[in-house]
């Protein structure tokens, strides 16, 4: 099969003032018609610039600094911006990650979608509504009229991207590029978009150049793979041969850092519970006018789960399943309406706000955001000590045990001077986890502490997790999206769908022969679940 | 610091700082360059700018030395503009902050309270206020920062409002920070730049009002403000149309460079917004 | 329908902000020195203390504070504004004969600022950085900086005296006594230096928001895709920056709705236009309550209506209004 | 500072020769009829019914639409109007006023002497200011028959202080349109008056223009030439020069331009600015002591005051030369009145003044400063807040501290003249043509705090209050005379209040106008004689 669409030693120049000289340095790489290429890298790797230099949108300052792209034999690279126009769109097309603002908010889905034929073809007005129609049913909208008509807000993520996939495909491109189009979706929807592209792709023989940094979904979709890192790509090849045996040390390392679904040996755990939480229900109740027309959520219902002393007990489900409302209310930041919460002999639940803020020594909390959970205007080692002075101890004393801390999780002590943006992104969630454990909490609460990380740096923060659980005897309720996360860390673990726990118990249990179907379906839908089930990596 | 860098490599930030050094400048050195008092009999009333040595901008009708008036008001105006913002953002970040961070009933009567200010047209009450309360110069800046508290109230709320859930001030609640250090250590330290970015929106309004209460004659008589300046001129404005002008060009320098500093301030804070 | 309802609620909610104005202005007033009795004497030049005292018995300035506030709201609920000291008619009547003058001076101002405030800025935004954005950004600001009276005052020197291109002042030529198109043409002069007066201030700032609010939208992720469909950046603009860009201002207008009478107390005593900006002043200085706070109600409706509009506007433009999210 | 103020301001010499030649050229041309004759009317009254308000500011326009008994004639004597003849009974209790026959209302009602009863009785009487206290004593009005009606006063009224007074006090309003109309205040015809004289009020545009055509059945035979009169509402005065220049506006009355621009039209063939026609219409600049404070109370420390004002420097650079010395209370135009001997002046002289402070004990402080004062100046007057910033310069260099506090019409009134809150107050004495029409109250004691222009300064002086009584009930023209001699004297030596500077209005008038000015209150008159030459 030749080639359609060929990178040449492509090179892109940064800006001076950029952290590097050069976002890409000599990128050769090639997809043929009827394949899946996967670029795979961490951020900052240079994969995103890939797709942008092909299309030549590259963002202000941003150059092209050699090399060809050639499209159908032709260099796209000294093509006139008239030609560049054309060739966008109809030659090669494009989908990004954001649904939610991918789309303009302001126009139907049908407009945008019509708009690709009004831009490259004469199609009269009739002609473009039933093409937009047929692209709809195409990419299996349900209800493809009402969707039409309906603005972006009003469909949900998968919907969007759906939409997203029915512009691109409009014109029948040579070749599409995806961009990270499942990283925002839940496991459940992304399955089925991955499912859809796969597809689309074998029935039109578009070639695809799909950019991930899940390996999983590599291994899931890919034909061959090109694994990026810091602008150059260090190895290429099927993705069997790549994925199977790495050549290059740095592919070896981010394989091994991705956990395995496998749940390594259960640990011993005591049976006397440390945190009971006792038919916890939360309901939202938005708009409406004095009482009419309100629109009632349920965000928690009837939830009891039980947290051994020493053990994980992890909870996971998708997105706007009640997993965050939960964990909140278990610090109080959110106040359930009715249960309880028992720590060590103390109802959470009925504490006054000045009680509960006394109680705060013995259960703490790690965020996700690592850039928007540390207060930007004060020193690292201020926030450490934050809670200890708080609660009493003299401002000398807390830093000196601030600075213990930072040690206890892996930082330079001398760098408690130092403010959170001078910090990368793991140093960051290891200064919240140093503040979270100041007050030595009987109980942590984590609420998707990696999710926002790369994988090896994922890999990493999940190692201290570990030893700290076990060095400290630590009692941790872990909440993620991330099945495999869970596997690798959790003891015990709970399955939530739409506010109700469908399914807990005993990780291997749950995970090796789930009961409910939920809990099938959403290990079913995990990109890559041969890929990995090696022996863990992490025990 | 980056800031700084970023500040100084957009030309019209640069001219407006100028501007202001400039008007700065003039303020400083008014005692020392005319010690009389500025409103004293200097010479024939209405001699043209440039025509007599000893008066370089010419007298006004009441035989005034022009020039005097304009270093002395330079003084006056930056005065009055800068105790007014600082009044009327003082005012506004404490009732911005409270609505935006407790929300609920508070928000709603602090909210009914700010739109109350804001539907009455803020001129007409400048004039009540100092209809009432005299035209002394305190007052008039009284009033004016009392006038113009509503627009930093409405951006500090929107600050507290999207900056009141972020993690990290979670973080704090979790920590058992009480509301008011949360207030005010964890949240307005992120919420002020842009409020103080604006300040000097408020600055120029500020001098603005203060010279249109002088145009009619409300200011305070005893002081060489240039909006009184350009009142007294109001009567002669036929032919010595300079009394009004020379003074309306001090203004519009002086508000120039405040917004042009505010402006650059701004870009530099958020160099996304300067486009590629 | 939905919108109705959410703007319908906005107008229920601003009924108590129209109560806490009146009744704040009408204690404020009562600290000033004088009442209108005084100001009637000051400009009939002379009284003696019987005619004084029965005016005030008159004008029911004898009663407390409290029972002339009573008297007020009670006759305000049955949407009667009282009787004006000053022009001894009912104030509906004074204020209705004051009203065009002011709707005309302010509805042309507002559409000279947006519409050439919009055009700047888009111009500018698209000319980010090179000449087209600093001359036009520096003229606005210029303009901005300008005190209003100031220029009323010079363009009046420069354009009706040496020039003699327009009438220095007034609202109609009424010595000729045009009738129909001829006295619309005749008032259109009148208002053009009025209007430019107040106009260019309010143009200057909605040209910095629309700049600002450009370059804001041109970063969003929904045009990097349109610029992927292979559209040219003109249609990228009009298609789908322009609208999403309109939001923050036309937000702006119901904001500077009542901005705008205040500058126009200025403007109409430099131009003597019959508007209620000089109303207003006049009843200030004439301690005249029912007129003044008449004044305030008129205006105070005046911005409730705009914001009624800019709230239907902006649900016309932005769908997530009305169909919820 | 060099004092030369030739270039600045015209010469005495221009303005003396541009005041006398304008009305010679013209006796002889013939009157033409027809023309609009356009009025800049700076501040809008309240209502227009001279028989209620005896203010420029109304006389402006109702004194063209109604007429009074009596009005004053070009060398400022009384003449008949409504009045054919009158005559004074020997005590001075009754006056008899035989009425012009053949004269109707605009309305086509007939003008009778139930009108002038129903007047004077009940508007004069109870609603006019200074005419309330000019017919306290005034107990009825008799109709013996339609065409005469006769005064009868309690106490006698001398027969030259009521004609003096009733040009400006005697306007007649339409009994038929008031009597049984509830309050005469809140009557709609004080905004539509409705008269006997030569204009016809047509409509009034509240703000913008007032217009009154000419009256066709006006009992003069075939007056008045013109066909329309048009008061334009301009608050503005630069504005209103302007509108003058582009034609827009023939006369602005009543120093109506700023001195600046006075002084440039006077300079332009176009107009003529001048005082003649406001001889009845002088005003003196007054200083008024708090006697409250007890600096002021000191005699010592008011004269040192007055030395300290140079007041013919003030006069030749500010006012220029439409303002002259005032020597008391009593202005020199009023030939009737104006004594011989006017008592002691108050040359400028800081040494004087100085040695005067130091006697009364107030030695200077460290800063050089004796006492400090708050100066009230009255807002409606262009030369009066000129005068307070002078005042506030001149005293500064004798070691008084003057602060201006500065107030609006309203606040001023009640500050000073109800309050008492004030050390200085500085405004304008109206001279009404007679010392006791609004002159002496200024200095008789018992008046009621609240009345403004009156006696507030907490000073009470038998022998000047006895003075006053006897001249107003004198009926000796020659005797009563001689007291307000006395009483200017008496002034001038305790002092209350100053009257250093005395103006007449100023006229700044288009050259095409003819018949103008020809009286000594033509502003207030009623132009049945005013022309347009093409």
């Amino acid at each position: 099969m030749t080639p359609i669409l060929v990178l040449d030693q492509v090179s892109v120049k940064l800006p001076k003032g950029a952290d590097r000289s050069h976002a890409m340095e000599e990128v050769t790489l090639s997809v043929a018609a009827g394949e899946i290429l996967c670029v795979v890298g961490e951020s900052g790797s240079g994969k995103s610039m890939t797709a942008n230099a092909i299309m030549r949108l590259l963002p202000g300052g941003v150059t092209l600094d050699g090399g060809r792209i050639l499209f159908e034999g032709r260099d796209l690279a000294g093509v006139s911006e008239a030609e560049m126009r054309k060739v966008r769109g109809a030659g090669i097309a494009m989908i990004f990650q954001e649904p939610m603002t991918a789309l303009n908010p302001l126009r139907t889905i049908g407009d945008q979608i019509g708009e690709m034929f009004e831009i490259h073809t004469d199609l009269a007005k009739s002609a473009i509504r039933a093409r937009v129609q047929a692209l709809l049913e195409e990419v299996r909208i349900p209800d493809p009229l009402a969707a039409a008509k309906a603005y972006p807000h009003e469909l949900s993520g998968g919907q969007r991207q759906r939409a997203m996939i029915a512009m691109a495909l409009a014109l029948d491109p040579k070749v599409l590029i995806a961009d990270e189009p499942t990283t925002a979706l839940d496991v459940t929807t992304q399955a089925q978009i991955l499912e859809l592209i796969r597809d689309l792709q074998r029935r039109k023989g578009t070639a695809v150049l799909f950019i991930t940094h899940d390996f999983g979904v590599v291994a899931e979709i890919a034909d061959r793979v090109a694994v990026m890192s810091k602008g150059r790509v260090v190895e290429q090849g099927t993705v069997e041969a790549v994925l199977d045996n790495p050549q290059h040390a740095y592919t070896q390392q981010l394989i091994a850092a991705v956990p395995p679904l496998k749940a390594p040996p259960p640990r011993a755990i005591s049976d006397e519970a440390i945190l009971t939480i006792d038919h916890v229900s939360k309901t939202y109740r938005t708009g409406g006018f004095l009482g009419r027309g309100q629109r009632v959520t349920h965000a928690v219902k009837d939830v009891s789960l039980v947290l051994p002393k020493g053990g994980t007990l992890g909870i996971v489900g998708e997105s706007g399943s009640g997993k965050s409302t939960l964990a909140r209310c278990l610090v109080r930041l959110i106040d359930p309406e009715s249960g309880s919460i028992w720590l060590s002999g103390r109802d959470l639940a009925s504490l006054s706000k000045e009680e509960m803020r006394a109680e705060t020594r013995n259960i703490q909390m790690v965020f996700q955001d690592p850039f928007a959970s540390l207060n930007p205007r004060h020193k690292a080692g201020e926030l450490v000590a934050q809670g200890l002075i708080v609660h009493g101890t003299p401002r000398a004393g807390a830093l000196k045990r601030a600075r213990d801390l930072f040690s206890l999780v892996g930082l330079d002590p001398a760098a408690i001077d130092r403010f959170p943006h001078e910090f990368s992104g793991g140093q960051r969630q290891r200064i919240g986890l140093a503040r979270a454990l100041a007050l030595e909490p009987k109980v942590l609460v984590a609420d998707e502490p990696v999710s926002a990380l790369d994988v090896s740096v994922q890999a990493q923060v999940l190692k201290l997790l570990a030893d700290l659980r076990a060095r400290l005897g630590l009692s941790i309720v872990f909440i993620t999206h991330d099945l495999r996360v869970a596997a690798q860390v959790c003891d015990l673990v709970a399955v939530m769908k739409s506010g109700e726990v469908v399914e807990a118990g005993p990780i291997a249990d749950v995970f090796g022969n789930p009961q409910h179907a939920y809990t099938r379906a959403l290990l079913a839908s995990i990109p890559g679940r041969g890929f990995g089930l090696k022996e863990a990596v992490l025990a | 610091m980056g800031f700084v860098k970023l500040y100084f490599r957009s030309p019209p930030a640069v001219i407006g700082l100028i501007l202001l050094l400039l008007v700065l400048g003039m303020a400083a050195s008014a005692g020392w360059l005319y010690p009389k008092d500025p409103l004293a009999l200097a010479g024939r009333p209405l001699i043209w700018p440039f025509t007599n040595p000893r008066f370089l901008l010419g007298t006004d009708n009441s035989g005034r030395d022009i020039a005097a008036q304009i270093f002395h008001g330079a003084r006056i105006s930056l005065q009055i503009g800068l105790v007014a913002t600082v009044i009327s953002v003082l005012i506004g970040i404490t009732i911005g902050a409270f609505a935006g961070y407790y929300g609920g009933w508070t928000d709603t009567i602090l909210m009914r309270v700010t739109e109350a200010f804001q539907t009455l047209p803020n001129f007409l009450l400048l004039l009540v206020l100092v209809a009432v309360f005299g035209s002394t110069i305190t007052t008039v800046t009284l009033a004016i920062g009392i006038v113009s508290w509503p627009a930093s109230a409405r951006l500090t709320r929107a600050e507290f409002l999207s900056l009141r859930n972020r993690e990290f001030v979670q973080a704090g609640r979790t920590l058992g920070l009480r509301d008011a250090s949360l207030i005010f250590r964890e949240i307005l330290p992120n919420a002020l730049p842009p409020v103080i970015v604006y300040a000097s929106v408020v600055m120029a309004i500020a001098i603005l009002l203060e010279s249109a209460l002088a145009f009619l004659k409300l200011s305070d008589p005893n002081v060489a403000s240039w909006g009184n300046l350009i009142g007294i001129g109001r009567d002669v404005l036929r032919v010595q149309w300079y009394v009004s002008a020379i003074p309306g060009v001090a203004i519009l320098i002086t508000v120039l460079a405040v917004s042009l500093v505010g402006q650059g301030l701004n870009d530099a804070l958020n160099p996304r917004l300067k486009g590629r | 329908m939905r919108i109705f309802a959410l703007a319908g609620r906005r107008l229920v909610a601003s009924i108590p902000t129209l109560f806490l104005i009146l009744i704040g202005v009408f204690l404020l007033l009562q600290f000033a020195p004088g009442d209108t009795v005084d100001a009637m004497m000051a400009q009939m030049g002379g009284g003696d203390a019987a005619t004084a005292r029965d005016l005030r018995r008159f004008y029911g300035l004898d009663l407390s504070v409290m029972a002339q506030l009573g008297n007020y709201l009670w006759r305000l609920v049955r949407f009667d504004l009282g009787f004006s000291a000053i022009y001894g008619k009912p104030v509906a009547t004074v204020i209705a004969e004051r009203l065009p003058a002011t709707i005309l001076l302010m509805v042309a101002s507002l559409s000279l600022a947006f519409f050439f405030g919009l055009i700047l800025g888009v111009v500018a935004a698209r000319g980010v950085n090179r000449w087209p954005d600093t001359l036009i950004s520096t003229l606005g600001l210029v303009f901005y900086a300008m005190p209003t009276f100031w220029f009323g005052l010079m363009a009046i020197v420069v354009f009706s005296i040496y020039l003699q291109w327009l009438p220095a002042g007034g609202f109609e030529d009424i010595t000729i006594g045009y009738q129909g198109l001829r006295r619309t043409l005749d008032i259109a002069q009148h208002l053009v230096l009025p209007t430019l007066t107040l106009g260019l201030f309010y143009m200057a700032i909605y040209l910095r928001i629309m700049r600002g609010s450009m370059l804001e939208v041109l970063n969003l992720d929904f045009v990097r895709t349109a610029r992927a469909k292979g559209m040219d950046e003109t249609r990228v603009v009009v298609h789908h920056v322009l609208r999403n860009a309109l939001l923050p201002m036309v937000t702006l207008i119901g904001l500077q709705a009542g901005t705008m009478l205040g500058g126009s107390v200025v403007v109409e005593s430099v131009f003597s236009l019959p508007g209620l900006g000089r109303l207003a002043y006049e009843s200030v200085i004439q301690r005249d309550l029912n007129t003044l706070l008449g004044i305030v109600f008129v205006s105070a409706l005046l911005v409730i209506v705009v914001n009624f509009i800019v709230d239907l506007l902006y649900a016309r433009l932005d769908p997530r209004i009305t169909t919820g999210t | 500072m060099d004092m030369t103020r030739r270039a600045a301001l015209m010469t005495s010499a221009a303005i003396a020769a541009n005041v006398i030649n304008p009305f010679r050229a013209f006796a002889q041309e013939t009157p033409q009829k027809g023309g609009v004759f356009t009025v800049h009317y700076g501040a809008e009254q309240r209502q227009l019914n001279p028989s209620l308000q005896a203010s420029t500011g109304v006389y402006i326009i109702g004194g063209k639409i109604q007429e009074q008994l009596v009005d004053l004639d070009a060398k400022g004597q009384p003449v008949g109007v409504l009045a054919e003849s009158w005559e004074s009974s020997a005590d001075g209790k009754t006056i008899t006023f035989k009425l012009r026959k053949g004269v109707t209302w605009h309305d086509g009602k007939p003008f009778t002497s139930a009108d002038v009863q129903y007047t004077a009785m009940e508007m004069w009487k109870k609603i006019l200011n200074y005419g309330s206290t000019l017919q306290l004593f005034l107990t009825a009005v008799d109709t013996p028959d339609a065409h005469t009606a006769i005064f009868r006063y309690e106490r006698p009224m001398p027969l030259n202080l009521l004609l003096r007074a009733l040009p400006d006090l005697g306007y007649i309003s339409p009994r038929h349109l008031y009597e049984g109309k509830g309050d005469i205040r809140q009557n709609q015809v004080n905004l539509a008056p409705v008269g006997t004289g030569p204009f016809k009020f047509v409509s009034y545009e509240r703000g913008q223009h007032i217009i009154a055509d000419r009256n066709a059945d006006y009992w003069r035979p075939n007056l008045p030439y013109l066909d329309r009169i048009v008061w334009r509402v301009v608050t503005d005065r630069a504005a209103a020069a302007a509108q003058m220049e582009a034609g827009q506006i023939h006369y602005s009355p009543f120093s109506g331009l700023t001195i600046s621009d006075s002084a440039r039209l006077a300079k332009d063939p176009r107009f003529i600015v001048s005082t003649k026609g406001n001889e009845g219409n002088a005003r003196t600049n007054t200083v008024e002591f708090n006697f409250r404070r007890k600096e002021l109370a000191d005699i010592r420390v008011r004269r040192a005051i007055a030395h300290a004002l140079d007041i013919p420097f003030f006069i030749e650079n500010f006012l220029g030369d439409f303002a002259k010395r005032g020597t008391g209370p009593v202005p020199s135009v009023s030939t009737d009145f104006y004594p011989a001997d006017n008592g002691p002046q108050y040359p400028f002289d800081k040494a004087t003044a100085i040695k005067l402070l130091d006697e009364a004990g107030f030695k200077p402080g460290a800063d050089g400063t004796r006492f400090s004062l708050r100066l009230l100046p009255a807002p409606w007057g262009e030369d009066i807040s000129l005068f307070a910033t002078f005042i506030q310069q001149s005293l500064a260099a004798v070691g008084i501290k003057v602060e201006i506090v500065r107030n609006d019409g309203g606040g001023f009134l009640k500050q000073v003249y109800a309050d008492h809150a004030f050390d200085l107050a500085s405004g304008w004495h109206q001279y009404r043509n007679d010392p006791a029409v609004s002159t002496t109250v200024w200095y008789r004691s018992g008046q009621p705090a609240g009345a403004p222009w009156t006696n507030q300064w907490n000073w009470t002086d038998p022998t000047i209050d006895k003075i006053i009584d006897d001249a107003a009930t004198e009926v000796d023209p020659a005797k009563r005379k001689g007291l307000y001699g006395d009483f200017v004297r008496r002034a001038n030596t305790e002092l209350p209040i100053w009257t250093p500077i005395e103006q007449i209005f100023l006229t700044v008038i288009n050259a095409k106008a003819r018949n103008h000015s020809n009286t000594p209150r033509w502003g207030s008159a009623s132009w049945h004689d005013l022309w347009l030459a093409k």
